[in-house]
């Protein structure tokens, strides 16, 4: 693939259609159903799936359809000034599109009058944590063994300087003009995350769109790498088992546009 | 939320008619509900208006208060949206309606603030100092669908006569507040692969998700929310674009 | 009736025993079971009626009657300064004193084991919120075709330079003497609502209460009116109905005393 | 929430006896139960007392601490009442008693307010700069009907006494808080067309209605408060204000 | 017993070991099932028991036991500067403890899916308050009846100036240099309640605990004597029960270590 | 909260097998988990350290910042220590957690709060006017007993290689913190009559009772908190005692 814009440099270095680095992890948990542990640039984030299961507090369910609820909270030391502990406006919207966009991913018609929680707790925060925890999330719902339409993977485009870029680092996610996240569900192609402020021109929108769509297929080839690291090979044990740093046994996975990757169909996980 | 046999072959009726290009209100799928608008309906805001687009009801009250700036822009005011949706609007108001008005009230706030149409610096009266607060809050007094148009209208409707409230804390006259080109908010619903624009609670019910854009006088996209579970094509996402921009147009020019 | 205290004035130039004008619809709202607007002086409310129905959260309900759940809230904007949103002191012990006297209104030993829920929605303030409130409120149950003993009509009375006046505005409610709100059955003449803060001179509490109660029987005749309009002729549809501001093709009631109501047993409503 | 026969036919009882002009604990239907009263019980207050009335049983601490004026009232200290209904007091209370915490607090603090016993004026340390707040907390110990009252007695007694306590804040010597007069606060429930006195819990849930009058010295009304969903004639509602005249000197008599 | 330290001198004139005075009554509320009131030193506290019974609000029970459910809460004109109302993450730690140190006290397997609710309501602290409301709150356990094990009986030790003492005052516990709050359950000889927090030297630790352990059995002493007055002479009727300040007809037990007890099996009660 | 047939079942195998002096997972009593720790994990944090205890994993972070001191210690810094129970962490955290994560959080504080490990003289930029602020936050990410051992863990890791972070609020260079000796926390649960070290959350839902000590590195205890209705004979906690001064010595030493 061409890289884009890479002659006007970014402040990391990265050309226009360049990702950051992503290590992805399923299974890190103990007592979750399901987990995954993604590291995006500087982004550190743990996500861990329960259910489909009866919640212990009454509250609604739905008889058609299990309810995807997903929490999405932040460490009070995940960000430059100590964030106070509790649930904001900001988590509040973030859990409600992560919630409407994984119950795409799941075949919530088979389970009916239950919940699946899905939590995700960010330890570090370096812009881009929705899509980053978007797509641990659907790599935790697969380790949980949950019957799926499919992964969602996610990545969000940026505008800086007028250009459409990839993947903004926090210091062009403030001072850029725009942010895009998106999350797609691969296997059909359909759109399943899609928020944007800033500006966008009239061209720019649907540039913009093609290339975050694009980005997310590649993001989809990492969670399966991901799910085949931990099922295909076994050579991850539940002791044993990857973990978030710089362990020198861990499995880490660093993105690859070339490498030709395992052929792996999440729809039949378990 | 069970499903009884009444409501699922109405659900199924309202799909199958959308699927031939047809509306229980006989709109077209692109044509939005009439709009009924009027402002300064509340003599204790300073900038207030007025919103019936269809069944759907609310009324924006606009109030600007001395404040503290934030410390990283100093010379720039700051601005809050709030919505309340009253137990009043809707029978389905009736449990913990949070996650929801927060949602309206961040896409709706998105689209305001970068619009364009309130520069924050206007909003400056001491830098690092003292700066307005300018607090938009919508009340919904009757939910048939699509609050998120009706509260940018409402807002931009409560904008424009907006004066800073000087006399009210003595600092010498009112005067109007500077205002840029207003945004324009559109919301489409999927349903029966038919984009819909203008959605009923009906039609959002039986949806399979939602696209909300806000488009500037430039025809620049300046908010992007989907949702309601919604799966778009590539192919769809792009069609609501152009279609927000084109009806974007309609809109503004009905409000000159 | 003779003009009492005219001769002093008041400082919006009314006699004392004098009600700003009122305007009051019934059947406003689309989604509500029963609604009605008022706007009394200043005042802007919105009251909306669902049920009888069952809760959709669990809570302790009456085996032999319905529980009438008054929520009154107030707009942001309603205010001078810009109000919080969300419950305080203030609009909890009014929603308790309007839920009390709404149960008087309503037949409720016909709905055991539901809630009637009456929303106030308060959209601009300008003293005497309670009874207009109220007022309204009565004649949403109406509206939602609640079987009744009769409506509730209020008005309070005030206290000025040592003069007792009838529905004091703002500003005679700021820097007045007293203040005392009255609901009554017009029906029965029984008394639901008083309170009363201040002072009222031992002589002044009855010559306050008899004049309150008078008030209260004119708002009825408003009451009648509105419920009129709405049931009498139907020449407002459900979708051309009367709104809350000057529409020109709006049916407004503007209070008058000579005026010779029509008959109108507010107990056969539907 | 549900009435067993048994409770319905002990309520109808009640109301039988009260219908012939007697009650349960042998009181006329215009005597109020036995008041024993005691001050300075809590060292760490300012002022504090204990009430018990018949089988009503609560404290009140008062508690001075520096403070700000509000904008519109530079000179005058601040007030606060507030209740605690604590889940110990009653069965009954083991569940929100928010909406009746509130009322109770509130009424009880505009009989204090408007009754001039303390002048907000006098709370005043330095006008717009620093004045005295004075908490009043009531805590109920035990339920057995007419917080209203017992609670009012409880505050105007926690007053005696009351100290400025300039020696805690570094502010000089203590002083006494100059006081006016006490106002008292007379609750009536109706029972089979019968007003009573200082209703006990029993009696309170048979009643069709409550009212509550606080009466100053001079025998002025300062606070009214009708509840527990009641209907009064106007007649009921000025023999409820002759009787409250008339109780009021008698309690304040055995009080002097 | 020996009186240990008194050549420095406490505060307060007491001797190290010594406890300060201690009045407590029980059956003093008229509604709750069970009632004690306690002054210990200037401690003001009063408890209520409710139970077992089911909870009006739907929460989680347990099928092998009843649920003890102490909460402890300060009246805002217990202490120096007012108190804010509410719970704080004080109060919560120390229902938690109490909790869990009356659970021991009563025979729980008795009554499953059930609540217990212990009340405390402290009117004026000075130190010690967890200690004085345990003490009292097994009282009021066995005012109201609950088959128990034993009481619970409790009292802190401190460490000022190197020195162990007993029960510290306000001054000792805020300049001190620990805190060490025991409760036993003298029937067993167990320990139920432990904290400590400060400096404990590795010998000091096994005499504090010493310390505290006897103290314990002193206070148990007044506790039976507590129950005696209620139970075994029933000369404080209901209505003239014995309440928490000067009357002069109250029963007040002030404590004396030398006082030969009455035989009292507190197993029995009721 | 029901209990079936297999819960009670593995249960009693859980007790006898302690009672023959053995471990599910083929401990000794006395035993620790294998401990496998990591600092800096989190670049954000000015401090910060990642734990896993067997089964347990958390992570710690600490931040400095500038911060009021207490009026009564106006020259010493403000510490705040909390806890998240994440939902993620444990299928019993699904539910109100409070209680259970205030208690770990004010025992780990205290603890660390006692043990000198940080002078809170230390932490004073002026005095009366300015300090430092040190919040010390814990995110457990998998629950398998003994919280408070790991979170003090976690803690006193996070706080190694903490540094003022001056520059940050420009005050100059960051400069490391300086520390005292590290305190340990050893947890021991009863069961079937025996004390044993470091408990699962099998073996603590098995337990009469739970006895954390926190150890300073001179033998002297700085918290003590006895929990989960918990009974120990005097013997026993004095017995807990020895065990946790050696095995402190031990953990100590395995973590210089």
């Amino acid at each position: 693939m061409a890289t884009r814009g890479a002659e006007q440099g970014r402040t990391d270095g990265r050309s226009d259609d360049e990702i950051r680095p992503v290590r992805l992890h399923a299974g890190v948990l103990n007592n979750a159903h399901g987990s995954a542990y993604i590291e995006w640039g500087k982004n550190k984030i743990m996500v861990g799936v329960y259910g489909p299961r009866r919640p212990s507090r009454q509250e609604p369910l739905r008889s058609d359809r299990a309810l995807v609820r997903c929490t999405y909270n932040m460490a009070p030391f995940s960000v430059s000034d100590r964030k106070r502990p509790g649930r904001d406006r900001r988590s509040l919207e973030i859990s409600k599109v992560l919630s409407e966009a994984l119950t795409n991913a799941v075949l919530v018609e088979r389970f009916p009058r239950t919940v699946i929680d899905v939590n995700v707790e960010v330890l570090e925060a370096d812009a881009g944590t929705r899509c980053a925890a978007l797509t641990a999330a659907s790599v935790a719902l697969a380790d949980a063994g949950l019957q799926m339409r499919g992964l969602v993977s996610a990545c969000a485009v940026g505008v800086v300087d007028g250009r459409i870029v990839l993947d903004p680092s926090r210091d062009e996610d403030n001072f850029g003009d725009g942010d895009m996240p998106v999350g797609i569900l691969p296997s059909s192609g359909e759109i399943v995350l899609l928020q944007m402020d800033g500006a966008l021109g009239p061209d720019q929108f649907g540039e913009a769109l093609d290339l975050g769509v694009e980005a997310c297929r590649r993001i989809h080839v990492l969670q399966r790498d991901a799910l085949f690291v931990r099922y295909g090979q076994e050579r991850a044990s539940r002791i044993e088992k990857p973990h978030f740093s710089g362990y020198g046994d861990m499995d880490t996975i660093i993105m690859d546009d070339e490498a030709d990757p395992p052929v792996w169909g999440e729809e039949a996980i378990r | 939320m069970s499903r009884d046999p009444e409501t699922i072959m109405r659900s199924q009726m309202v799909r199958d008619l959308i699927g031939t290009g047809r509306r229980r209100d006989d709109r077209s799928l692109g044509q939005m509900r009439p709009l009924v608008v009027e402002t300064d309906v509340i003599a204790q805001a300073d900038g207030s208006a007025r919103v019936r687009l269809g069944g759907t009801e609310l009324v924006v009250g606009a109030k600007l208060m001395p404040s503290s700036p934030y410390p990283d822009h100093p010379d720039e005011g700051v601005m809050h949206t709030g919505i309340r949706l009253s137990p009043l609007a809707s029978p389905s108001f009736d449990r913990d309606m949070d996650a929801e008005a927060t949602e309206i009230a961040r896409v709706v706030d998105r689209g305001i603030r970068h619009s364009g149409m309130i520069d924050m610096k206007h909003l400056c009266i001491s830098p690092g100092e003292r700066v307005w607060g300018l607090y938009l809050d919508i009340h919904v007094l009757d939910h048939d669908g699509n609050l998120f148009d009706a509260s940018t209208l409402g807002i931009v409707l409560s904008l424009r006569g907006l004066a800073f409230p000087n006399s009210r804390f003595g600092m010498g006259e009112d005067r109007p507040v500077p205002l840029g080109e207003m945004p324009v908010t559109l919301t489409f619903a999927k349903v029966a692969g038919e984009l819909i624009l203008d959605p009923t609670a009906e039609e959002e019910g039986v949806s399979d998700g939602r696209i909300t854009m806000t488009i500037d006088p430039r025809g620049w996209v300046r908010a992007v929310q989907l949702g309601g579970c919604g799966h778009f094509t590539l192919e769809e996402v792009k069609r609501a674009h152009q279609l927000a921009r084109s009806s974007a147009e309609v809109v503004r020019g009905s409000l000159r």
